[in-house]
């Protein structure tokens, strides 16, 4: 076991995946010598040398291209996107091309591909580079979309994403990448995609989240349970596609009622497609409306705005609350 | 100090066999009479195909799809020059490549036909399936590329475009990528002059597109596109340095689009008739029967009997194109992943259910 | 008056638009001589010339990147994408910098654009010809999206897409490009954006639709008010963004009852994003859960199968009915 | 027949001033004096602010930011050479440009500091917002271009951006357009030779960024980035050209980021030092310096009194820009549309009650 945080998580499942498997390389910018803005694949490079650590010219399109020519001859490529707002000139090649390859072929040809970006806000960044855009991707039949809470999830759920036969998005919330560390096994494991997790158990309310909101959600739901206002279940949702409907639905059904919370903005997250799927298939247990928390329908503000943006705890507490009254 | 030149660059172009059939012995390649007696029979089953495609079309029986008429010494030669084991990664244009690359013909109607299974190549074919959107395929052959160099397999990419498919931004990033990476790739622009209704002039103010390679460090060149013996000669040069380990090439094959669009286009709408005369008199496969008429390699009697074993293969194809089954209703969910997910699954079941209860 | 189809409802409004103001102009692939792959600007470039009736290079990153130039500058671009599924290499010009021009300037900038394109199945088209993905646009902040539904609203949506302020995505149902005439008035008038229609009123249930399937939405209420099952009101969204939640509400809570449909994808469609509006605000009138009738999450198939794919009238007859049994 | 030359292609490129500060008289641009001095004094004010805007972030007063050292006499040398009404499409680094274009100074720091309302620069200035998806914002220059000569106006637009940037699929869209459409734009690549952590022979396989026009039909230069009279004497050229209706010109100004890439990268991680210290000697501004030297356009006095002003303006600008108050929190929802939506405003009023609360 050794005391890591997410950005080691990352660094340690890649690590141990380039070791696995000569199939695994890593590509994209400054993720050899430099070792990554975040430094997510430091000492990849002095490892495992220009031929599995690769840094690229400056052109995610041209990333995520050749990272699919290199699938569709049997590679593992791991691609970085240096920040989540920077992938939409790759987003043609995902959907027109990684979604499809196998679909296309009927088969004959896959593409296991990772596509992993920094994501999300609070980290006093600079425009486009605090994106949450994660349903553009959720939407997109063909591909998987993965967004880790913790250090532990994060290392096993790459590694998951690493060896699956299909194209995954990995979304790793920038803002929790060294806020929280966390006991994490020394050897290689995985976490299954397509697995949502009760990460607190509770009676009242289901709090559905993923990314760094969970950790906000736990600890709004530590708050409500001190002050003894009600029993939150926090489900931390994880895949986002292929959606764990049975988890959150049994949740709900059990506490019968939801909130679900994410930083994107409003309109069109994928939380809709939560709420919409909660209402459809347990209606009749719903004592209140599924409401969902999440960034306003506004572009991602510079840093002295940032904090009005966020779902914050105490947005989070006051959301729940008003269900528990409804 | 002033001013000072930093480099100068030449751009050439090849041609090997003129408007009459004769050849520079020094740039001739070196094919024996049984090769050209192939290429040209893989000439004259593509051009019946594809005018029976067009009939097919026209009655209903097949879907709308590209024409490749005017086209055939492009990119057959190119892929003729392909060895064993060869990459080929198509636009949608490059029928007989298929055809070359011993891809199962009814399959190239299947796939026009409406039909995904059309796409499902032999195992071990290493052909990609057709790529509609434009220019975005040749990353593919980037990656490949890499990919066959780091297993140490002496093999090249050839990736095949339109002239269209210079103005898109993956064009340049695929050039980029090939040039820092010294892919073993080979881009083979099928400059058909037309991209739909755009004319070469509107899609580029460079005078050619092989001098396109020079914003990449990479060697360009120009190829008489329906001259089938200089694009063969100039594809096999560049597919041979590809696997030696020197790097990739655009090459640039000057040929013509001789019909519309695809079948669902009218080209009288915006192309001048002179042009498609002048490029009459340029007919690849003419020209290659001249050659050959002259070496002793055709007579009326050999034109004939490959006239008529190329239209018994094309009965044969089409017989076996209308033989194909519908696909089943289920393979919509079949295939979006190794394993299916429950949503599928669920969905697959609904739609199952909903056409039982219809029955 | 003229009997007018919706492709020569869109061309109509193009040529009074670019009659009316010099600052109009229209670009994209083949839009000129050829007057576009469906001939929604057929004599255009003959009537308004070369310099606004522009062909451009095969790039739509940079057709699209070139207009908000254009907008930027005083020009009413409105660029043409040949078919939605090549919208993609536009994406990020669209998020990046279309919609946040205004904000990032504090409305110094701003970028009166207009991206039309031929959207949906239902043609026996080639792959990527077939594409619903409105809901990558809806989720923008910045963006409009709008998507007729008929050749009257055609004519007049674009008109006041033409004349906003802001960059408007605009889908064209190709299905139903040619399939029907309506009476479309002569001169030039504005449908308003943001605003949805009633279209059919009912008492039972409320169908909430946009684009080629309120056809539908409406044939299936015939049918099941003449098999006297329900009586069933459509509402056409005509504007996904911003929507016009009061229209749509103000149906459910008279009806009890709703179904929302599209072609596009189920998850994460914006469907789900209807449906949790409707259950958050409405969910004591609700009698029966908010169903969506949707493609399957599936890539849009070749035409073999596409039958298969799209929401028919039976299916959503059949839907109604389990809706109204609930 | 055979293997013909097609087109023959030059590079070259232009050095006007050497290290010692001797100018070629022949190609020394037409400045006077004063302008001399004034170009001095912006490089210096440049330095200074890039000095102290590192401190103020060291602080905490700052968010992060792109330095500008090294690359004065590139960017702005190139603004100084544009005209009233011509437009500038920067990247995110071009201070200097910002300084020359009118740009209060105050909100460059403004924007640096996580304010939008820094780039709410004044109406008519003709600047565009600082633009950090790399290699995008070039396809605007050549709508603004368009749209100047098709409003019959005789200026030009300067667009700036990186080595790195010409990466980009959009790099080669916007040279392609413009070349089309011969936009009167001048696209000035900063080849600093690092894209972060990237050095320019990983970012292209092409001996030069200039010969990157050949691929577009567009003329091309190399230029000494580090020589203030070198660049604008060429972008002038391209600017004039491209007013006078001669089209686009790709420009590259060969100089180097002697600062990390921003104030959140360490450049010690990948980059020799060896580079910088060659770099060191090519100094922009030692370099002016030294001609005005020779020239007697500068003394210890004067070389004093420039800084001084300098070190006042920037105690200005800082002091303004401290001054500045927090936007509103409801400016989140303000600017997205001409007329805030009814979701918005919603939000907007959820948003400003629950902060009323919180109070
Ligand atoms: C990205 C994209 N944009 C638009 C289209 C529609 N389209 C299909 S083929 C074509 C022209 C292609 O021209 P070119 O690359 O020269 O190939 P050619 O058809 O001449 O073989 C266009 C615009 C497409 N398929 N993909
Ligand atoms: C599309 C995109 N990808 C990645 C980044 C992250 N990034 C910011 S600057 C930079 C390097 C830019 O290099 P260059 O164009 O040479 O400009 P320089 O920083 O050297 O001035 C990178 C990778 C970005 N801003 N935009
Ligand atoms: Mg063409
Ligand atoms: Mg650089």
């Amino acid at each position: 076991m050794a005391d890591l945080n997410l950005v080691e998580a990352v660094r340690e499942g890649l690590r141990q995946e380039l070791a696995r498997d000569r199939k695994v390389v890593v590509l994209g910018e400054d993720v050899a010598k430099d070792g990554g803005v975040f430094r997510s694949t430091d000492g990849l490079f002095e490892q495992f040398g220009p031929e599995r650590v690769i840094d690229t010219p400056l052109a995610e399109s041209g990333i995520v291209g050749m990272a699919i020519g290199m699938a569709v001859a049997g590679y593992r490529p791991v691609a970085e996107i240096q920040f989540s707002g920077f992938v939409y000139p790759a987003y043609d090649q995902l959907v027109s091309h990684a979604s499809r390859l196998r679909n296309r072929s009927r088969g004959l040809y896959a593409c296991p591909l990772v596509v992993r970006m920094p994501y999300g806000g609070g980290i006093r960044a600079l425009e486009h580079h605090s994106e949450s855009m994660e349903a553009i991707f959720a939407h997109v039949p063909g591909l998987k979309v993965v967004i880790p809470s913790n250090p532990y999830d994060a290392k096993g759920l790459l590694a998951a994403a690493i060896r699956d036969p299909d194209p995954v998005i990995f979304c790793e919330p920038a803002r929790i990448y060294r806020a929280v560390r966390m006991e994490v096994p020394d050897e290689a494991y995985e976490v299954p995609l397509g697995e949502a997790k009760v990460v607190r158990e509770g009676v009242d309310i289901s709090v559905i989240a993923w990314g760094a909101l969970v950790r906000t959600a736990r600890q709004a739901a530590e708050q409500l349970a001190q002050e003894g206002v009600c029993d939150v279940e926090v489900v931390d949702v994880r895949t986002l596609s292929p959606l764990d409907t049975g988890t959150v639905l049994a949740s709900v059904q059990k506490t019968g009622r939801a909130l679900v919370v994410h930083e994107a903005s409003r309109t069109g997250g994928f939380g809709a497609e939560i709420a919409a799927q909660i209402q459809e298939q347990a209606l009749l247990q719903l004592q209140a409306p599924v409401r969902r928390v999440a960034g306003s329908d506004v572009i991602p503000p510079l840093a002295k705005l940032e904090d009005y943006f966020q779902p914050s705890m105490n947005l989070l507490v006051n959301e729940i609350r008003a269900t528990m009254e409804f | 100090m002033p001013v000072t030149n930093l480099m100068t660059f030449n751009v050439s172009r090849m041609e090997v066999m003129d408007l009459d059939g004769n050849v520079d012995a020094g740039l001739m390649p070196d094919l024996s009479p049984e090769q050209v007696a192939e290429l040209y029979g893989i000439m004259v089953l593509t051009r019946r195909l594809d005018e029976r495609m067009l009939k097919l079309q026209r009655q209903g029986r097949l879907g709308t799809f590209a024409r490749v008429l005017g086209q055939e010494a492009a990119h057959i030669g190119a892929a003729y020059a392909m060895r064993e084991g060869d990459w080929l990664v198509p636009a949608f244009r490059e029928t007989g490549s298929f055809i070359v690359r011993g891809i199962p013909v009814e399959r190239v109607l299947q796939y026009w036909g409406g039909d995904e299974w059309g796409q499902h190549f032999p195992e071990g074919s290493r052909v990609l399936p057709v790529s509609v959107p434009v220019g975005t395929h040749m990353l593919h052959a980037v990656g490949i590329g890499w990919a066959m160099k780091q297993d140490r397999e002496r093999v090249a990419v050839l990736t095949v475009f339109g002239d269209g498919a210079t103005s898109e931004g993956d064009f340049h990033e695929a050039m980029n990528f090939a040039a820092v990476f010294q892919a073993p790739a080979v881009f083979l622009c099928q400059n058909n002059h037309w991209a739909i209704s755009v004319p070469y002039g509107r899609q580029t103010a460079a005078a050619s597109i092989a001098q396109k390679a020079i914003a990449y460090g990479m060697p360009g060149i120009q190829v008489d596109g329906n001259d089938v013996f200089a694009v063969y000669r100039v594809v096999r040069d560049a597919l041979d340095r590809a696997r030696n380990g020197e790097g990739p090439t655009l090459v640039e094959a000057h040929t013509y689009r001789m019909a519309d669009h695809t079948t669902s286009d009218d080209a009288r709408k915006y192309r001048p008739p002179e042009e498609t005369a002048y490029w009459q008199e340029r007919d690849p496969l003419e020209r290659l029967a001249r050659y050959m008429r002259r070496k002793g390699l055709l007579d009326e009697a050999r034109e004939a009997e490959t006239l008529a074993r190329a239209e018994a293969e094309v009965d044969r194809v089409v017989a076996a194109y209308e033989a194909f089954p519908a696909p089943p209703p289920d393979d919509l969910f079949a295939h979006l992943y190794a394993e299916m997910t429950p949503a599928l699954r669920a969905q697959r079941d609904a739609l199952l259910a909903a056409l039982g209860e219809g029955e």
